[in-house]
């Protein structure tokens, strides 16, 4: 067991999937909440809840019905901006996962809608990320690219897996429109020095946004104190539930920008030939939005809120330094991104020499019930660049234990025998 | 344990040991398969004879246990035989990888492949086992063209 | 109570809020499903099951529950497929509502990636509506042409509500790009002859797609057999959770459109310059998708089909039938859209003279609660068509009975009383 | 039955016989504001003169019961007023609405106006309740420019 005020058993509690025994008997080892975690009961009830007795579309509707779900989904909106520090409850935009707000941001750049310059874009301009992204963090930027005639740039990554900014001067400069980069990364767990590339930034006058998809879950974010433009993360990752996710943007540029999808919801008026548009955030909603998930969202963020993020950090921190020092010990295998825990998340990506990162996760999950996750992570350009196809990856969440890390080096001996 | 029925004895053994391993010439066609969720690659070359014979099946690549030792299998079972009966072992061994565990596997028909039955129980491995002999089927296809 | 076969007494108690007590004591007498539906307990219980249990990301995943999740998932697009007579699963694209659906498909019109002729969009080009367009289907389009310089047109509507086809053969033309209606309108409920619309589009060479999000939850819909280019809907309305929409496209087309959000899953391989896309449907289908809310499609759809689509609309035709006939006894009352039950759904939308429709609609719930949908029901231009601001709505659903017919009846008397 | 708290009798006999509609000559400003969600939408005229008087308030719109009454009672309020006096009820009733129920009206300053405390307990309908008084505030900020 791991320390002395942070009550993991209680925890585990909440989560009724961690004491499910899988098939074969094996217990479950869920090491794998980088790709999405697990919900507690507290966010299950509510949605549930909702849906039995509460539920009607939101926003149009006057009966009782209609403003219980109104004010429920917008109160999901208010605990949501409470929890990252957001200036104003209206610059929470709800999306359907970070890759939707990631892709939303995208489409205002270059878009021939777009009156505020700072999103045109013209052949030569360029957008500029990094090395260690998610593929939602690369794929929408490189059609942004392909549309407009832009080019994209990228941060590249040290061999210890931090961001190299020894080229930032140069990276971002006068024809730089937006830099967008991930704030943790969810294969190497590097937490990326946001002030230096936005005080750069700034000085060029470029957007700037950062896929905070692995922070949010597990350190407490701040969006104001950060100071960027954007911030993206999703539902599924911290507790609540899949179908929703969040855009955070400042006001300002927020409205600055030309809408994304069109229809029901995000107008002010509609006639056939033109139309206006209903302020933020409801101008990037349209259609009728994901509301259980809100619900389930607000009550994922209340749940944080009650066990502290700044404990489960703490908590993770403690996981990370135990984690990298059993990994250690077990032959050849090497760890991707900072040795240490410090500036560093819970997330674990390793090799072992002559085993297949599949066979690695399928020996896991077959013998022991240990969940990690295998292959390249979504992070396909990072793995090329360590000259690996694939690794393995756990990750680790506030309901985690040492045991639990204990048992995945047993069960890496286990693969490691198999193999030998 | 589980992993027991995917991790045949047999199947680690072509692991550790892959039969006809690296490319030869001559050959008639050369196919570069690739699975780009995973990365598994396979690099594979025919050589084929009179009387529609398969004089070799040479190959190279990068995977997890299952597509190299699946690719192991396949050099010994196509090598010396004919293109019809390779053949005739690719659907059998596709049929039995695609049958979600269901499929009743005919060992006549497929010898060692046999092994693999386990795999079909992994969706997300099916791909693995049969990356080779999906290339395999192709780099034949192509040499008789 | 209606019909004999039917039996709605069982069916009401699989919905746990229709015996909801309303503050004040008053029972529901819920007749908003045309805005959403509400959720039987068979699809309450099958999330709430997986969230529990089962629970993880899809695709990416290959431990038990990443396999059972992955199952689940794309085991709910197979019984859609079924649902809708697709000829394929993978023409099924989980959306996060008929929405995005829609936008999707506009977003592939002028857009510099699409290589096909038919996405290829030039100033002087057409896109074809109507009048009674959602406006879901009425900003995505004016969003296209107002980024290509592509001319919005649009079939009128007659006086009794239904699309006026006269000048089909002008309005559809070889400058014609898409034509995209509503399969049943959600003010008229009008069902619109789609044969004689898609065979003019096709000599043309126009695509075709239906807005279907009020014809696939109240009536059997067979994409094949309809021959149309898109289907979009949506699960909300049809007895699903939130946040999950569904976009059908015929395979070819599907395949010929560029992507629309970049991200993990839609993708192929990723190099940090270029990338290559999943097949269809994955390569629409950009980050986490909604997981538990494809599970719980799939047990709406199995629930609609246990219960039989047939039979529904059977039920729903006699309730329009016999609503048709109790409102034409309201003084006055005025109903927008066919007078008769023929080739229409059960949605009633009407004015009363001298009452705004929010009166009406606030009384009917305070003091009966009865729920309808009061405004212009996100159709602001049919309502300017028919000159009227807004318009009070009424509409049915499997779960609903003449006995709330009635009480819809005794509310506008008593409304009536209230203004006269 | 609930509905009471928001129909008041007063609210209905204002709807039902409007004070001082119909747009008059001559004014110093005149605006036009909608609420595009529900299609309410109303003109209203000032005429503001020495000492800060309101001289008239003239009004013309369309919609709710809400709405018109509230454009109605705004009309009784207003004219004869001061500007600063005026605006003072502005204030308070837009606190009022905006109070989702919890706030206590002060009748001294707000008159037959506190009929409306009902409305703030529907959140849709606050904006109905506003929308005159908002143009009246506007206005009287122009007329006053
Ligand atoms: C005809 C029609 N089209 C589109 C929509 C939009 O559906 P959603 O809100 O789920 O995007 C609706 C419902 O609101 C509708 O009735
Ligand atoms: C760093 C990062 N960015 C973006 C994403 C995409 O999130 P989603 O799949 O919810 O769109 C993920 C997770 O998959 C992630 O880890």
């Amino acid at each position: 067991m791991t320390e002395t005020l942070f009550d993991v058993e209680r925890i585990r509690k909440d989560f009724p999937i961690l004491s499910r025994e899988l098939p074969g008997g094996r217990p479950l080892v869920y090491l794998d909440s980088g790709n999405s975690s697990q919900k507690p009961l507290q966010v299950v009830n509510a949605m549930r809840d909702h849906l039995e007795h509460h539920y009607s579309n939101v926003g149009r509707a006057l009966h009782v019905l209609g403003s219980e779900s109104t004010e429920a989904y917008e109160g999901a909106r208010d605990k949501v901006a409470a929890f990252i520090g957001a200036p104003s409850r209206d610059e929470v935009v709800f999306t359907k996962n970070a890759s939707e707000a990631l892709n939303l941001v995208a489409y205002a750049f270059g878009n021939p809608l777009a009156e505020d310059e700072r999103f045109r874009v013209r052949p030569g301009d360029e957008i500029l990320i990094s090395e260690m992204e998610h593929h939602s963090n690369i794929v929408p930027w490189q059609l942004v690219a392909q549309r407009t005639g832009a080019t994209l740039r990228w941060f590249p990554v040290t061999d210890e897996g931090r961001l190299d900014l020894s080229g930032l001067t140069e990276l971002v400069n006068e024809r730089t429109k937006i830099v967008s980069i991930v704030h943790q990364s969810n294969v190497l767990g590097t937490v990326n020095p946001v002030a230096e590339v936005l005080a750069r930034a700034r000085q060029v006058g470029a957007v700037m946004m950062l896929d905070a998809s692995q922070s949010v879950p597990h350190r407490p974010v701040d969006v104001a104190a950060l100071g960027v433009d954007f911030v993206a993360f999703t539902g599924h990752k911290m507790v609540g539930p899949s179908g929703i996710g969040v855009l955070w943007g400042r006001r300002e540029v927020l409205e600055a920008m030309p809408p994304f999808l069109g229809g029901g919801e995000m107008i002010e008026a509609v006639w056939m030939d033109h139309s206006t548009y209903a302020p933020i955030p409801h101008k990037f909603e349209a259609g009728t939005p994901p509301i259980v998930e809100a619900v389930g969202l607000g009550a994922a963020v209340d749940y944080l809120t009650s066990v502290g993020m700044d404990d489960i950090r703490r908590h993770e921190h403690e996981l990370t330094e135990y984690g990298l020092a059993a990994l250690a010990e077990v032959p050849g295998l090497r760890v991707l991104g900072p040795k240490t825990a410090e500036g560093r998340g819970g997330t674990l990506s390793f090799t072992l020499p002559e085993v297949h990162p599949h066979d690695v996760g399928q020996i896991l999950d077959d013998a022991f019930g240990i969940a990690v996750r295998v292959g390249h992570h979504c992070a396909r350009p990072l793995h090329l660049r360590f000259g690996i196809p694939a690794s393995t990856r756990a990750s680790m969440y506030l309901y985690n234990t040492t045991d639990e890390i204990d048992a995945l080096v047993r069960g890496l001996h286990h693969v490691q025998k198999v193999f030998g | 344990m589980i992993a027991e029925s995917l991790y045949q004895e047999l199947i680690l053994e072509h692991y550790k040991h892959p039969q006809g391993r690296g490319l030869r010439e001559p050959y008639d066609a050369e196919v570069h398969h690739v699975n780009p969720t995973c990365g598994d690659e396979v690099t594979m070359r025919v050589r084929l004879g009179d009387g529609g014979k398969v004089l070799d099946v040479s190959y190279d690549g990068q995977g997890c246990s299952i597509s190299q030792a699946a690719a192991s299998v396949l050099h010994e079972l196509a090598t010396g035989s004919t293109v019809g009966d390779s053949l005739a072992v690719v659907d059998e061994f596709t049929r039995l990888m695609q049958g979600r565990g269901q499929v009743e596997p005919d060992e006549d028909v497929l010898g060692d492949a046999v092994a693999f039955a386990g795999v079909a129980k992994y969706p997300a491995r099916v791909k693995c086992a049969l990356l080779a002999w999906m290339a395999f089927k192709d780099a034949v296809a192509r040499s008789s063209a």
